[in-house]
């Protein structure tokens, strides 16, 4: 058959993902730059003096050099400073917004899929009706009623709002998955549905939750600084979107602050051009023909 | 007594399209009997969606009949308890089509082996799991140090398929449902799964349904064979007299079918459907009436019955109406009478 | 019964369920928001020394209302109004009518997202398949794939204020904001139109090329697996030109999946607009619904996002409608259930 | 008798990120005008990717290596893109391999005909094209109806037919057919395969059958080539390589074929198939062969003349007392 | 720069005055000013098109009469007299009368849920109409001070108020909370083009009243109130000549200082900082005094003495603003009064001082606790601070407060509420601190009333407004003064009078501290002066540079001088 070369690279990459992905050159580079920016904000912001980073520490709209690594803003901040600390956040944001929406829409899709019947239509229809309800608008809605929201709050909200682009998928994944041969094969070791799903299904599920898993984190942070733009972000805590919903409510473009309002924009396209390219690079583990096209 | 494992009339359909409108009908009216007297090799053949797959699923109580019921030792599979459950698992068993699909690639060869030691208690110690799993490779003719601790991608299609078989027996089944063990393995290995197979029956006295549309193969190591076409039973009975003298149109055009790797026994013509043929309704007589060379008036109206034919044949046709009928539950019975009689085996 | 219209009733089943679903959202989660959405009224009167503490007053407009009455009452009178094409009248802006608020801002919303919409969907997934067919060979054009990869990453709203510095106060070459020139009179003359042109500009601009490189990179990568399907080999051996092969075969069979994600995307494409909207002071539905819900207006949020949901739905259910029409199979077996 | 084929030497090679993959290495051989060619071997082993070879599909990370592809004497490899393409179906065509699938299931077949008519610098009306069109699915015993209908309408069978139909179009002189069978029963296998001999006679054109059915081979082919491991062990007339064959491969293949006429106990080939990427040095068979010997292990065997039309590469026939023994194996 | 040639365009553009404003219309076809939500300060249709009895020249503190010539009280301040000036017609032809007031007044007793109805009806019991250019005012109560109350009484200083409307178009409307007045028929210079989302478009009558009784014809032909988008869009517009003016909260100090390098010609009140006119509403920063810990002075002095203004002014308004002490703007007429009571804020704690601010919190019972915050009782001082997330201004000033008493050791949370739930919250008192407030209208005694005990209400319960006793404050004490001083206007004290009152709230005041003020409010409102000139300046203080109010229209047709009886010309093409 056809797709006995492509079955045959497949049979080869079983030898792990992780050796897999390890091995694939967009995963590394956008896991690393990912990496090296987290930590460096990490590690740099546990040795900053908390009180540098209260409004007036340094004098107002330097420019990057002078003094400071990436110039100050007109509050007094510096831009540095804040990056250590909006990094982080930002990142937190992905990564609990991302982690609950996958979690859910894997829960659900996984239920829909596997157990189907009734079950299975409530749930279709309502990842459906989910997926084209523009969700911006309702996180919108919940965010500027609940203002004044931490991070961590911030991100269950948008979290809660990811779930049903990877429930739809993964339910069509879980319909294919549960046909094949090996599924049968635990049913009749005597396994029973739970344990098919957990040891049986999701490893095979894994390189997919991940490229999605990444997807939703890209989404997340990219709703988060949405939000914040539009001034209903975490007020108390810096993330990249408020440090731009700074920038712009002191109108740093046009006064030329360009460190201002860059240096989020540019961490923020960093950190999605970075996590893109891990998902690419699970994409193409997952899908080896991906992979022959340079 | 109770039959091992009994199908009582059974029907299996399928719905596919938007709202599950269009019907098909997979298996119909099949009953079967596996009795843990002697063991026997029962061959299942038939064309591409005959219902060969269905059958087994249903035997396995992978799925469920939409009429009628599949029965463990007496019990409704559906309604099963927990022990009867594990007992229905550990005496039947299944090898599937696709060796490689079989296999949950993530896992070493040893994952496959170790689960149902573990699900079932096969097992009080670790060093006892560990014999049994060298006891059962060794049945099958496979050498633990070139199968245990790898991947599967790592093993040929023949080893995987004797792994499967293997696991199987591990369980100390008595009936093994082999679903096209054979047809996804290179020819040079396909004989030693078979005589892995064949070992099941002579060495360990397990049952084994075998499913094949190779009518070859299922003459060479079965017993009895049912012919099945488009979900419905069409010929059974002693596999040497259904394969050297076929009594149904259908099994006379499979077996005439068959390309003989001989280059001087060349095809024979496909004989022409009868003029009857083209009028031939499909959802009413005969469901091979529109291909039958030999279809006649009587072909149109209703499904023909049973007839048996000799003592230990009987097929779906009208050709033979003359011949006893055989209601469908007492196929069985012609199978097992087939099996009592002590005919001599054929060998070479 | 017809497997289409079986389908196409499925697809209705569906519309329905998600109006009904996230108007009852949009209806109750406001109202479990304390807050008085009087106070809007009270405020704006307020800013001009009116009407401080006037109970008789709230309890007056409420009456109007029809908040003094149980929640579920309200909410099947909701339906009842709706059901008689009655959306009501907006609280902070009382005595506008939603609807009336809401149709003269729904044609620019429209009108801006459904020529970008299309046209970095048409165009995304045209340069999409053309060098994802010639791979390596596409030479220079194959930079047009980070380029992508920068725009996808890009978050539309900083495009858009990018493009507003370096087009409208760098170069002003185009306006900076609005929808037309102020004074200019709304109508069907040359005049009007190239102004709404030169002013939808930029702010399509933002949202297109965002999407382009979204489009670009999953057409591209649907068309490199597609490369590998057996009827384009077959193809190929029977020598067909290339470039049919690729319109003919690949992207007509790539179109499948990209229309579903273009099914999908439309609610984000419709959310997105919102912040391009602020930035732009573009005179569209997003930003009237923005206000709305920051002050509870209760008749105005539901109004409004009713109209994006049915926009977003109809237009779903349009492109379910028509994926039949290329896609054979359903045509005439049906979805076949997932 | 005049070649319409002739491979030499042909090597395709799989530069995969594990490695070189060598499908096919120094390859040889001919086909004859008008001829039945059938090419054998396990899966793997690299039939399909001569016949890819041939029409020059290989696609990344393969690669033709080196080796000389000649259809009427004109050397493939050295023509441009588009001569290439010209020659794709007019001279030589394909029913590839999972002919299941190698339909567009978005276009009508009449459709998929004209455009292969079309880019052959024919210039002809949908509607002209399905004249023709029906006129070959008759051919391959197909109603006119099927011009009109969408692949998904057809049933497997029906599918492999239209695929023959279509390889006819611009009367070709040479078919390759890959397993135009594999997934088809063995009513339908017989319909098939007696349709494409049927064409193969009607177009006077050769035919090169892939496959691994040896009964379907000994049905169709006048001659035969197997392969093992990415080259072609053995080569010769269909009776020869069924009667007298000359290449252990061959011999336990042939053994290990279960019959119809008697039960037998089944002859069990020993060891498994090499694995693509890690081919055994020497002579590729040597780890499963009952006739190994030191020299197979080092040495790569020659492939050469070893009876009359008969090709084959194994060192015994250098030792005649093992030669001898093969044969008087084989003849018992 | 002057554009180079006349084009059609350009020949326009210098006819038009262009306004930018801060949000776009919610709904252009709305035009009824006592409907709730019409949209008073960015339409302009206030300045425009309506016209009031008198205006009030906060800059001069000229009370300049308009549709009226003159008013007088009766002797016990219960009822006013106003001569209506002869010859104003209503821009469809009708003449003006006594009957339009009569009319609307009983408008507003009629429907009480229009705008100021509450306000009016509880302050004017009648009006009668003694001759068509005579109307007698019936007062509820004596109030000397009524000419000046805009929300009872057709006088404007600042926004529209009272509006006078045409009798011959409403008397047949049905319900006049709906009615939505399109087209609006009003007195002024100037006629309603055109209304879009985005824009509200005049342009100038050539039949106005005016031109016949005064002589004179405001110079732009066109004026347009239009939403050119966010502030980066509106300060891009102004550097490129295409708005005039902005009007107030949208351009930053620092926008603004960028447009001034790329545009020369724009020009704000004062050349250099802070360069903003001075609202009239200081800000400052509530005390909940309802609930602990802020019914504790020594807590608010505490908080108060850590606030350093002068940073606030800094990083948060970019010096566009001067500190404040207190709450009423920095106008001259105001000097007095403050020069009174300076001794008694310099013993108040509302200059920054950490020091002191350690020494309330201990003398408050409060020790520092192991991370450096100030606890009691094993409980942190952590108050809870809110502000309006939806303005800018809010959230700047907030972000500094919070680092500020963070660093003196008070762990504050900060909740920023936004649009209906913001207003909900306040006025439940739901807040310990709650800023920054703005204070007006900033006259003495108006001012000083707002925290008079009579607004007071228990928590929970809605109080009138944020700045109208939200905060709990009741001292009876400070009322009598209030009422005092009350009493003193109604007998026309003289200053030194009044001054002593004051004097005497204020000490109660300061002590009580109920809420601690922050800084002058600034009104940064910057002038083009490319097509327009004769703007009023600090140079030049002829006028209030707002365009919001209602007052608009005098800046540009100019109004007869009280004092001198001379015309004050209103701008004027640039270059003439
Ligand atoms: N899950 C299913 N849903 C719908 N139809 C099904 C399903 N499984 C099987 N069928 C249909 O039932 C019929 C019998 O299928 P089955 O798989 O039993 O055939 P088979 O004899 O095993 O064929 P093959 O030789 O191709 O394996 C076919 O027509 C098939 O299309
Ligand atoms: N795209 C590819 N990448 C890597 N290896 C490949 C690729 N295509 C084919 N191969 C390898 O080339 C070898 C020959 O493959 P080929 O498809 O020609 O075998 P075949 O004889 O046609 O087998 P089958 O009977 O399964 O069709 C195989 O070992 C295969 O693994
Ligand atoms: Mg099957
Ligand atoms: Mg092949």
């Amino acid at each position: 058959m056809a797709v006995a070369p492509v079955q045959d690279a497949i049979v080869e990459s079983r030898k792990g993902v992780l050796w897999e992905l390890q091995r694939n050159r967009k995963f590394t580079i956008g896991g690393a730059i990912f990496l090296a920016m987290l930590l460096i904000a990490l590690i740099s912001g546990m040795m900053i003096d908390p009180d540098l980073r209260k409004s007036g520490s340094f004098p107002q709209r330097l420019p990057p050099g002078e003094g400071t690594l990436f110039g100050t803003t007109s509050l007094g901040q510096s831009v540095a400073i804040q990056l250590t600390e909006a990094i982080p956040n930002s990142v937190q944001v992905g990564l609990i917004a991302a982690a609950v929406g996958t979690i859910l829409g894997a829960l659900i899709g996984f239920v829909s899929g596997y157990f189907g019947g009734k079950v299975d239509n409530v749930l279709r229809i309502l990842i459906d009706v989910f997926l084209s309800v523009p969700s911006l608008l309702f996180l919108i809605l919940i965010a500027a009623l609940l203002r004044g929201v931490g991070v961590t709050a911030m991100a269950l909200i948008i979290g809660a709002f990811a779930w049903p682009s990877p429930a739809r998928q993964v339910r069509a994944q879980v319909l294919s998955l549960k046909e094949r041969g090996f599924v049968q094969v635990a049913r009749l070791s005597g396994m029973n549905g739970m344990e098919i799903i957990l040891i049986e299904l999701m490893p095979h599920m894994f390189q997919w939750l991940g490229a999605n898993f990444v997807n939703a984190f890209i989404a997340a942070v990219l709703a988060e600084s949405g939000l914040s733009i539009l001034g209903l972000g975490p007020s108390r805590e810096m993330t990249l979107g408020m440090m731009i919903y700074w920038a712009l409510n002191y109108s740093a473009i046009f006064q030329n602050l360009w460190w201002w309002w860059l240096a989020p924009v540019i961490t923020l396209m960093a950190l999605f051009l970075s996590l893109y390219l891990v998902h690419i690079g699970f994409d193409e583990v997952s899908n080896p023909r991906l992979r022959t096209e340079g | 007594m109770t039959a091992l494992l009994e199908a009582d009339d059974i029907t299996k359909i399928f719905g596919s399209g938007v709202g599950r409108r269009i019907e098909t009908v997979a298996l119909r009216d099949f009953s079967f009997r596996i009795e843990t007297t002697r063991p026997l090799i029962t061959g299942v053949v038939g064309e591409s969606g005959s219902g060969k797959s269905t059958m087994a699923r249903l035997l396995l109580g992978l799925e469920e009949p939409t009429k009628g019921a599949v029965r463990y030792r007496g019990a409704d599979l559906r309604h099963l308890s927990n022990t009867q459950r594990a007992a229905f698992r550990r005496e039947v068993q299944a090898v599937f089509q696709d060796p490689f699909e079989s296999f949950n690639s993530f896992y070493k060869v040893d994952h496959m082996l170790e689960t149902p030691i573990r699900k079932f208690k096969l097992a009080a110690s670790k060093g006892e799991a560990h014999q049994l799993i060298l006891n059962a490779l060794g049945a099958v003719g496979l050498r633990p140090e070139e199968t245990l601790g790898r991947f599967p991608h790592q093993l040929s299609g023949g080893q995987r398929q004797r792994v499967m078989v293997a696991r199987a027996l591990l369980l100390n089944p008595k009936l093994i449902v082999a679903d096209e063990p054979v047809s996804m393995i290179d020819a040079s290995l396909r004989a030693t799964v078979l005589t892995a197979l064949r070992t099941l029956r002579d060495e360990f006295g397990i049952s084994l349904i075998y499913i094949t549309h190779d009518l070859t193969t299922a003459f060479q190591i079965c017993d009895d064979i049912i012919v099945l076409y488009r979900g419905y039973v069409a010929e059974v009975g002693d596999v040497t007299k259904v394969v050297k003298d076929p009594k149904h149109p259908y099994t006379q055009l499979l077996v005439s079918s068959i390309p003989r790797p001989d280059p001087d026994r060349q095809w024979s013509e496909e004989p022409e459907p009868s003029a009857l043929a083209g009028t031939a309704n499909p959802d009413k007589g005969c469901l091979f009436a529109a291909r039958c060379p030999h279809a006649f008036e009587p072909c149109l109206r209703a499904i023909p019955q049973l007839y048996r034919t000799d003592a230990r044949r009987a097929a779906t046709c009208y050709l033979h109406q003359d011949a006893p009928t055989l209601a469908l539950d007492q196929m069985d019975e012609l199978l097992m009478a087939a099996s009592g009689e002590t005919e001599p085996q054929v060998t070479r | 019964m017809n497997p289409y219209i079986r389908y196409i009733g499925e697809r209705l089943i569906l519309l329905l369920a998600t109006i009904f679903i996230s108007m009852t959202v949009v209806f109750f989660v406001p109202r479990m928001v304390p807050g008085e959405p009087m106070n809007a009224i009270f405020a704006n009167m307020a800013a001009v020394g009116g009407s401080m503490n006037a109970q008789e007053m709230i309890v007056e407009y409420r009456v109007r209302f029809g908040l003094d009455r149980p929640v579920w009452v309200q909410y099947l009178s909701f339906w009842r109004e709706l059901a008689q094409g009655n959306l009501g009248i907006s609280i902070s802006n009382f005595p506008s009518e939603v609807s009336g608020m809401l149709l003269s801002a729904l044609p620019w919303t429209l009108g801006l997202l459904t020529v970008t919409t299309l046209i970095s969907w048409i165009a995304g997934s045209v340069i999409g398949a053309v060098i994802g067919w010639r791979g390596r060979k596409a030479g220079v054009a194959r930079l047009m794939v980070p380029v992508a990869l920068v725009l996808y990453t890009t978050p539309y709203y900083i495009l858009a204020l990018i493009l507003v510095f370096v087009f409208a106060f760098h170069w002003p070459i185009f306006p900076l904001s609005g929808a037309y020139s102020v004074g200019m009179r709304p109508g069907l003359n040359t005049a009007f139109i190239v102004d709404v042109v030169r002013h939808a500009v930029l702010p399509a601009l933002s949202i297109l090329l965002v999407s382009l490189g979204w489009w670009f990179l999953s057409m591209r990568s649907l068309i490199i697996s597609l490369k590998g399907e057996d009827y384009i080999l077959n193809a190929e051996a029977m020598g067909i030109k290339e470039r049919r092969i690729l319109w003919g075969y690949a992207f007509r069979n790539a179109l499948l999946p990209q229309t579903t994600g273009l099914a999908i995307s439309l609610g984000h494409i419709v959310g997105g607009a919102l912040i391009t909207e602020v930035i732009f002071a573009y005179p569209g539905i997003g930003y009237r619904i923005y206000n709305a819900i920051k002050s509870l207006d209760y008749p105005l949020i539901q109004g409004g996002v009713l109209l994006i949901i049915i926009s977003v739905a109809l237009a779903n259910f349009l492109i379910d409608a028509a994926y039949p029409l290329i896609d054979p199979r359903i045509r005439f077996e049906g979805s076949g259930g997932s | 008798m005049t070649s319409i084929l002739e491979v030499n030497d042909l090597r395709v090679y799989f530069h995969t990120p594990r490695g070189m993959v060598k499908a096919v290495d120094n390859v040889t051989f001919d086909v004859h005008a008008g001829e039945r060619f059938g090419l054998i071997g396990e899966s793997g082993s690299g039939k399909s990717t001569i016949a890819l070879a041939i029409m020059r599909l290989i696609r990344s990370p393969g690669r033709i290596e080196s080796g000389e592809i000649r259809l009427e004497g004109e050397n493939l490899l050295a023509l441009s893109d588009e001569e290439m393409r010209q020659r794709r179906l007019a001279g030589v065509a394909m029913v590839t391999q999972g002919a299941m699938n190698s339909l567009n299931p978005v276009m009508r077949i009449r459709q998929q005909f004209a455009d292969g008519l079309n880019s052959h610098g024919e210039t002809v009306t949908v509607d002209e094209a399905r004249e023709q069109l029906v006129d070959l699915l008759a051919r391959v015993g197909l109603k006119p109806e099927a011009a009109d209908v969408y692949p998904h309408q057809l049933s497997g069978g029906m599918k492999q037919r239209v695929c023959i139909a279509l390889a006819m179009s611009l009367r070709p002189s040479l078919i390759i057919a890959d397993e135009p069978t594999s997934a088809l029963d063995v009513v339908v296998q017989r319909q098939v395969v007696q349709t494409l001999r049927q064409v193969q006679e009607e177009l006077d054109a050769a035919v090169i059958l892939i496959g691994h059915d040896m009964g379907l081979m000994a049905q169709f082919a006048s001659r035969v080539g197997v392969m093992y491991a990415g080259k072609l062990v053995e080569e010769g007339p269909v009776r020869a390589i069924f009667r007298q064959p000359e290449h252990p491969y061959t011999r336990i293949l042939m053994e290990s074929l279960p019959s119809l006429d008697e039960k037998e106990t089944l002859q069990v080939v020993k060891g498994a198939p090499p694995s693509a990427a890690d081919r055994p040095a020497g002579c590729v068979f040597h780890p499963r062969c009952p006739f190994v010997m030191d020299r197979c292990i080092q040495e790569e065997p020659l492939f050469r003349e070893v009876a009359p039309e008969q090709w084959a590469a194994c060192h015994l026939h250098d030792e005649p007392a093992a030669a001898h023994s093969l044969s008087r194996e084989v003849a018992e | 720069a002057v554009p180079a040639g006349p084009s059609a365009a350009d020949m326009e553009r210098a006819q038009t005055l262009n306004i930018a404003v801060s949000r776009p219309f919610a709904d252009p076809t709305l035009f009824n000013i006592y409907a709730p939500g019409f949209d008073r300060s960015r339409t302009g249709l206030g300045a425009m098109v309506h016209e009031y009895l008198f205006y009030l020249n906060m800059e001069t503190g000229e009370f300049v009469p308009w549709l009226a010539e003159s008013y007088e009280y009766n002797d016990d301040y219960t009822e006013i007299t106003v001569n209506l000036r002869d010859g104003v017609m209503w821009s469809d032809g009708e003449a003006f009368t006594a009957d339009d007031i009569v009319f609307t007044y009983e408008m507003l007793r009629n429907n009480p849920a229009l705008t100021w109805a509450n306000e009016s009806n509880k302050a004017v019991a009648n009006v009668e109409k003694i001759d068509d250019l005579t109307a007698k005012f019936i007062l509820t109560e004596p109030n000397p001070r009524q000419h000046l109350v805009r929300e009872t009484f057709p006088a404007v200083g600042v926004w529209s108020g009272i509006t006078i409307v045409p009798e011959h178009i409403w008397r047949d409307v049905e319900d006049p909370v709906t009615f939505k007045f399109d087209p609006p028929i009003g007195t002024g210079p100037y006629l309603l083009e055109s209304a879009t989302e985005s824009a509200f478009s005049y342009t100038r009558r050539d039949d106005w009243w005016g031109t016949e009784v005064f002589g004179v014809t405001p110079a732009p032909a066109k004026v347009n109130f239009m939403h050119v988008g966010p502030e980066t869009s509106v300060a891009l517009s102004l550097s490129a000549n295409e708005i005039d003016s902005p009007a107030i909260g949208i351009l930053s100090p620092g926008a603004f200082m960028s447009v001034k390098e790329r545009n020369p010609n724009i020009k704000a009140w004062t050349e250099e900082a802070p360069y903003a006119w001075y609202d009239p509403c200081p800000r400052a920063l509530l005390f909940q005094m309802g609930k602990p810990p802020m019914d504790d002075p020594l807590v608010r002095k505490g908080i108060s003495s850590l606030i350093d203004r002068d940073q606030i002014v800094a990083l948060a308004y970019e010096g566009a603003t001067v500190v404040s002490d207190n709450v009423w703007p920095e106008y001259s007429g105001l000097q007095p009064y403050k020069d009174a009571i300076a001794d008694v804020i310099a013993a108040s704690a509302v200059t920054y001082n950490p020091e002191a601010a350690e020494q309330y919190f201990t003398e408050a019972g409060y020790a520092k606790d192991a991370d450096g915050f100030w606890a009691k009782d094993g409980e942190r001082l952590a108050p809870l601070l809110m502000t309006n997330g939806d303005t800018p201004e809010a959230m700047k000033v907030t972000a500094v407060i919070v680092d500020q008493l963070e660093t003196g050791g008070v762990a504050v949370e900060f909740q920023p509420l936004g649009g209906a739930v913001v207003d909900a919250a306040i006025l439940a008192g739901e807040y310990d601190l709650y800023g920054p407030q703005a204070f007006c209208p900033g006259t003495i005694y108006e001012n000083m009333e707002l925290f008079h005990g009579k607004f007071f209400v228990p928590l929970g319960e809605p109080a009138p407004w944020y700045e109208r006793n939200s905060f709990r404050y009741a001292n009876p004490e400070y009322d009598a003064a209030v009422d005092a001083m009350l009493v003193a206007l109604g007998e026309n004290a003289d200053e030194a009078t009044l001054i002593d009152i004051y004097r005497q709230a204020m000490e109660v005041w300061y002590n009580d501290l109920p809420v601690t003020p922050l800084n002058q409010a600034p009104a940064l409102v910057p002038f083009n002066y490319t097509y327009w000139d004769g703007w009023p300046s600090a140079e030049n203080p002829w006028m209030m540079p707002v365009n919001w109010w209602a007052t608009m229209n005098l800046l540009l047709t100019g109004y007869e001088s009280v004092e001198t009886g001379e015309w004050v010309p209103g701008i004027r093409a640039a270059g003439q």
